[in-house]
């Protein structure tokens, strides 16, 4: 007789479409970005098949256009941001602060019916023929001279970043009002911390975004005129907008994967975190920074210098927070207890390559040298690095920490860790020859280019091969390990925290009743034997 | 199949330096801050390896000197970081005091272009070496941006407005144009070269080449053409202001406030008549918004300047 | 158990105060005071939004938090004005560049 | 310095408890406790539920001064351009009706605030119905304004589009102008017609004697909502109405 778990508690479809439960509401999650995972990593493949050869002969001009526009907004808007929160996020921060759901379970549900609705415009923007603007819908292309789907599309991103919005709202309310007893704010688990900083920018910025498309759709269909050059409006004021949450965004992908390190990296080293209060501080300190920085974007797109030098200043303080934390991470790791398992090396992945794309940041930040990289392959190489090297890292190293957790099962360690390392040689291998051929000039969104850039994008092509490899694997072991894998205890990893107190999978109420708490997290001494800093 | 393929891009202008010392200041930072990062963990990860499953780590829980350490150190570089960038944009931005000046309109998908003395170029532009080249770029359509590696310059083109960009080639050869900001279907091919030749070589070039009439010419043809000549007479008693050395002054307007004018100025005027009303006159002047094409507003542009006497060129405005 | 339960006589002040601030707005809105009618007018409006959120959304007399997230929302609507002003009013400033 | 310093511990890792009662991470126990009919298992008590309910709204109102805080900038960035412009456009509308329209607001917030207090003191369902009613039907007047001026706009040609005809000077700012007025008070008033659907609910469940001094929530957070959307208002009136008042009359 099997014990019931969230995952045994109630059968079929409806049972899981109509669950309030965060957990299940989570594998929800799952199930769909990974399948616009696979859509986004279809179109990327096209991208870089295309780039092959410098002639532009797989795919006709539009339609690699489309392949590029459609690639970013299924990524950006379906996967990256609401990977980490919408799945791990929504398992485990209730467990982690000792509630059984979120404040709003219902509201929790509606967000991911949200998502897939938005997700729908989506994709039938993508099957009547796609989008061609860029994902970042630039005015007056979007709005006076693309003829593709540009308002399904744009309703696609508008009715999804509601689902983001509610998910940032259901997460601070749980933060602030679920907690338990003995729960205080310096006890919550680093996890928790970038998750309400994420949260912070999803319900501040998301709303921005949103109001924005709709402003470029409703220029569209009922030509109001609100960036119309015509008229007096001013593309750049577009810009503006746009970037006011898109820059943000970028934190909204890339704090939560800081979480999920700051968990990974305390739990195999078994060692608390150097510094809590500043890895902790340091997530609000990038969700507010991030705030003023947008215009950095906006270097060379005719706004003034003035504002451009706020920009960059800004812009280099928000690199500050980042720093403090990549030196706290590596800090745990001193004289700690360090195992080599599959998610502390997606973490070490992280580290390295999160370190990268931080400090070629600086090189976009820097405005005289922003002028030559601007829209560069530079650019491409860097948000890549920090996206893909950073968020994509932080979500796969959490995935194989909290499998066991999630499912119930082990998977494989030696696919898990061959996986990890293809994973890293497959991105580098991608990625690192765009920041060469973005400083030799290659600009982005290009559907042919000189032949002397070839040999750079022959690499990179190369590189996503490898790449998608990696990616293909852990969706087979952790299929398998559905089927076949060994249970898995209940802290399978020696790790200190709510979650690895109850059972994997856990109970459909998590706690059955309100735990009362008594230390934080990933403390492996006993507070009697601590020793000062060495 | 790869024997040509540069690691680094050509050095063509005299800003080319500047910003490539940047470039390899940041690398360097990059390079070490990677690299002890790197290595740290990977010795951290081997020293400390954990040796036994009952394991803990050491109880160490922070230290204020050093979080102090590692927030002010990287905070001192990336001000020089600050400084040193603005600086170069800065320098990049301003064009120079008697630049040779281009008018270049941007439409999908090509670059039109117009030398001063008539020389009309599509998706190339010819320039001499050792002067400064000062563009004055407008777009028909939607935004392109005007991109030159190896001169390490680049400036969106925005509709309805004016941008400018300004270089100094100093070596000879022909270099990419390119168009960096997405603008449709054929955005990949809307590339071109810049020629950067020697002075006496331009000089033949632009004598060969089948120059029509120079904008000021057109723009003077397009005056009496579009009837602007019958309000904006030589004399201060025309409907409309007189244009006779007034470009680069100050216009007081109806609403009491002043405007330099410059091009944006004129162009707007031009468009958009009644957004600033010159004081003393009647809103009458007819918008002639698509009835004259980006390049004509420019000739227009080009031919009331001219009407301002050499000595006052230059007290505003970009003519300087 | 039920909040704080404000009398009803204060909801009729506050509903006096504002269509009082209405009728002031509208008025002084009717006469030419240059730059003044912009001031006027907006100081009005903060004050009528002022009155509503303390008294009829019962912020008066709610936590430290329903404060806090009150004021970070316009505050944040000023981040986003403010900085995207620098930009407008500051374009042209370099001599020889264009706006 | 040692070589490492890891501490050891004999036999598997060591593991005091994190929580005090450890019986709360056990399964299978369940602990009953008498509770409100309203309480959502996921809650501790009531006070708790209430506070996430107003604090989930708060958050949400904030996202909202966001949502509009795009289009009051598209205001502010073209109205500092033209300012003129804007002012002979805001003068052809009509201030009678956007004051009377802020009149009736004014009054639904008041009603609606009375509404919130009425289930405060668990005053009879007749009373609570009676003051949501109101504020619907104020909210239906205010519509129903909006509808007049609407159609005045688009007798006049004052939609923006190929059929936008201005008389006066400032042809390109009266068409930004007109385009920012529908794109904002369009936006309003779609608000204003979700917090009539959310009234009618709560009118609905008010009407079954739902809400009483210990469970009015519905009621509170609604009503927190109707009174965002007049603050929009206040704002919108003077902004879009008011600026072009004086303009002319010198």
């Amino acid at each position: 007789m099997a014990t019931l778990t969230y995952l045994n508690n109630g059968h079929g479809l409806a049972s899981w479409l109509l669950t309030k439960d965060h957990k299940r509401i989570a594998l929800l999650y799952l199930v769909s970005i990974t399948a616009f995972f696979v859509v986004g990593g279809l179109f990327a493949m096209l991208v870089r098949l295309e780039l092959l050869t410098p002639t532009g002969d797989l795919l006709a001009a539009e339609t690699y256009n489309k392949m590029f526009t459609m690639h970013g907004v299924v990524m950006v808007f379906f996967f990256l941001i609401p990977s980490i929160p919408a799945v791990l996020g929504n398992f485990l921060i209730p467990i982690m602060i000792g509630a059984k759901d979120l404040a709003f379970p219902r509201i929790n549900l509606l967000s991911w019916y949200i998502y897939i609705l938005g997700g729908m415009f989506t994709l039938v923007a993508a099957l009547n023929g796609g989008v061609d603007t860029g994902w970042t819908f630039y005015t007056p292309y979007s709005t006076a001279a693309a003829n593709s789907h540009v308002i399904t599309a744009a309703l696609g991103v508008f009715i999804t970043g509601f689902s983001s919005i509610l998910t940032g709202l259901n997460f601070i309310v749980t933060i602030h009002r679920m907690r338990a007893p003995g729960m205080t704010w310096f006890r919550l688990p680093l996890f928790v911390w970038s998750h309400y900083a994420t949260s912070l920018i999803m319900i501040l910025g998301t709303p921005v975004v949103a109001i924005t498309v709709l402003m470029v759709a409703a220029e569209r269909t009922l030509h109001l005129g609100l960036f119309d050059p015509a008229l007096g409006g001013d593309p750049v004021l577009f810009q503006h907008l746009f970037w006011f949450y898109s820059h943000p965004a970028v934190y909204i992908m890339i704090l939560p994967a800081m979480g999920v390190i700051s968990e990974i990296v305390q739990a195999f080293a078994r060692k608390n975190i150097f510094g809590y209060s500043f890895v902790a501080f340091s997530s609000l300190a990038i969700a507010v920074i991030g705030f003023l920085v947008w215009g950095h974007h906006l270097f060379v797109a005719g706004q003034s210098v003035y504002a451009g030098l706020i920009f960059s200043f800004l812009s280099f303080l928000v690199a500050i927070p980042s720093a403090i934390k990549v030196f706290n991470w590596t800090a745990t790791i001193y004289k700690g207890s360090v195992s080599l398992d599959s998610p502390m090396l997606y973490a070490f992945g992280f580290l390295g390559l999160f370190t990268i794309g931080g400090l070629t940041g600086l090189f976009l930040a820097t405005m005289g040298l922003d002028i030559h990289v601007h829209d560069t392959y530079f650019v491409v190489a860097h948000f890549h690095y920090i996206m893909v090297g950073g968020a994509i890292m932080g979500y796969l190293g959490g995935l194989h920490y909290w499998w066991p957790k999630i499912s119930g099962k082990r998977y494989s360690e030696p696919w898990a860790k061959f996986s990890a390392l293809i994973v890293f040689v497959g991105f580098n291998l991608t990625f690192f020859p765009q920041f060469v051929a973005g400083y030799l000039g290659m600009p982005r969104r290009y559907h042919a280019y000189p032949p002397e850039f070839q040999v750079w994008n022959v690499a990179s092509t190369l590189g996503a091969s490898i790449l998608a490899v990696g990616y293909l694997i852990p969706i087979i072991y952790f299929g398998y390990s559905l089927v076949a894998g060994e249970k898995s205890a209940n802290d399978p990893w020696g790790a200190r925290g709510l979650e690895w107190e109850i059972p994997s999978p856990p109970p459909t109420e998590n706690f059955t009743v309100t735990p009362v708490v008594t230390e934080g997290t990933h403390q492996y001494v006993r507070p009697t034997q601590e020793v000062g800093v060495a | 199949m790869f024997t040509n393929f540069p690691f680094f891009p050509q050095q063509a202008s005299v800003q080319a330096g500047q910003v490539d010392a940047v470039y390899f200041f940041l690398v360097a930072v990059t390079a070490f801050f990677s690299l002890l990062i790197a290595s740290l963990i990977v010795a951290f990860a081997i020293k400390y390896r954990r040796r036994d499953d009952s394991e803990v780590g050491a109880a160490i829980h922070g230290s204020l000197a050093l979080e102090m350490l590692w927030s002010i150190i990287p905070l001192g570089i990336v001000m020089v970081m600050f400084v040193w960038g603005a600086k170069v944009f800065f320098d990049l931005y301003r064009p120079p005091a008697g630049a040779m000046e281009v008018f270049v309109v941007g439409k999908q998908w090509m670059w039109k272009i117009q030398h001063a003395d008539g020389n009309r170029e599509i998706n190339e532009l010819h320039v001499p070496v050792g002067r400064p080249v000062k563009l004055i770029m407008g777009s028909e359509d939607v935004i392109h941006s005007f991109f030159i590696p190896a001169f390490r310059v680049k400036a969106d083109v925005i509709p309805g407005r004016y941008n400018v960009l300004w270089f100094e080639a100093t070596t000879p050869g022909t270099y990419h144009l390119f168009c960096a900001e997405y603008c449709g279907t054929k955005h990949s091919g809307m590339v071109g070269s810049i020629v950067a030749m020697e002075p006496a070589d331009f000089q033949a070039w632009l004598g060969g080449g089948g120059a029509s009439e120079s904008p000021v010419a057109a723009g003077q043809r397009l005056f009496t053409d579009l009837a602007c000549n019958t309000c904006h007479i030589e004399t201060q008693q025309g409907r409309g202001p007189m244009l006779t050395n007034l470009f680069g002054g100050k216009v007081l307007l109806q609403n009491g406030a002043t405007v330099v004018a410059d091009e944006v100025y004129i162009r707007e005027s031009i468009v958009n008549p009644q957004a600033k009303i010159v004081a003393g006159f009647q809103p009458i002047m007819p918008t002639f918004q698509g009835l004259v094409t980006e390049e004509q507003l420019l000739q227009l542009i080009a031919y009331v300047r001219s009407l301002t006497r050499a000595s006052r060129e230059g007290a505003a405005g970009t003519s300087q | 158990m039920a909040g704080h339960v404000a009398p009803k006589g204060l909801y009729y002040i506050v509903f006096l105060a504002l269509i009082v601030g209405t009728v002031l707005t509208v008025a002084v809105a009717a006469v030419d005071l240059g730059p003044l009618n912009n001031i006027v007018m907006l100081t009005v409006a903060c004050a009528k939004a002022l009155l509503v959120i303390l008294f009829f959304m019962h912020v008066r007399w709610s936590t430290r938090l329903t404060w806090v997230v009150a004021a970070s929302g316009f505050f944040w609507l000023l981040i986003l004005f403010s900085i995207t002003m620098a930009d407008y009013m500051t374009r042209g400033w370099v001599q020889g560049t264009l706006r | 310095m040692p070589d490492f310093d890891a501490e050891h511990f004999p036999g598997p890792i060591h593991r005091p408890p994190l929580v005090a009662n450890v019986d709360a991470i056990q399964p299978g126990v369940h602990a009953e406790h008498p509770h409100h009919p309203k309480l959502q298992h996921h809650f501790d008590d009531m006070a708790q539920q209430t506070e996430a309910s107003a604090l989930g709204m708060w958050v949400f109102l904030v996202t909202e001064i966001m949502f509009f805080g795009g289009l009051f900038t598209a205001y502010l960035v073209y109205r500092s351009a033209n300012p003129t412009g804007f002012q002979e456009a805001s003068n052809h509308l009509d201030v009678i009706w956007g004051a009377i329209n802020t009149v009736v607001l004014i009054c639904s917030s008041l009603t609606m605030a009375l509404a919130v207090r009425a289930a405060q003191t668990s005053a009879p369902p007749k009373v609570q119905v009676g003051w949501i009613a109101a504020t619907m039907a104020l909210g239906a007047a205010f519509l129903g304004v909006k509808v007049v001026e609407y159609t005045d706009k688009f007798t006049h040609n004052l939609v923006p589009g190929p059929d936008f005809v201005w008389e006066g000077q400032y042809t390109a700012a009266a068409e930004m102008f007109y385009s920012l007025y529908f794109a904002m008070t369009g936006l309003h008033a779609l608000h204003m017609v979700i917090g009539l659907g959310i009234m009618a609910v709560i009118g609905f469940m008010a009407w079954r004697g739902q809400f009483d001094e210990d469970y009015y929530t519905p009621v509170e957070v609604s009503g927190l909502y109707w009174h965002f959307v007049d603050i929009v208002w206040i704002f919108l009136f003077p902004l879009l109405y008011l600026i072009g008042y004086h303009y002319g009359a010198h």
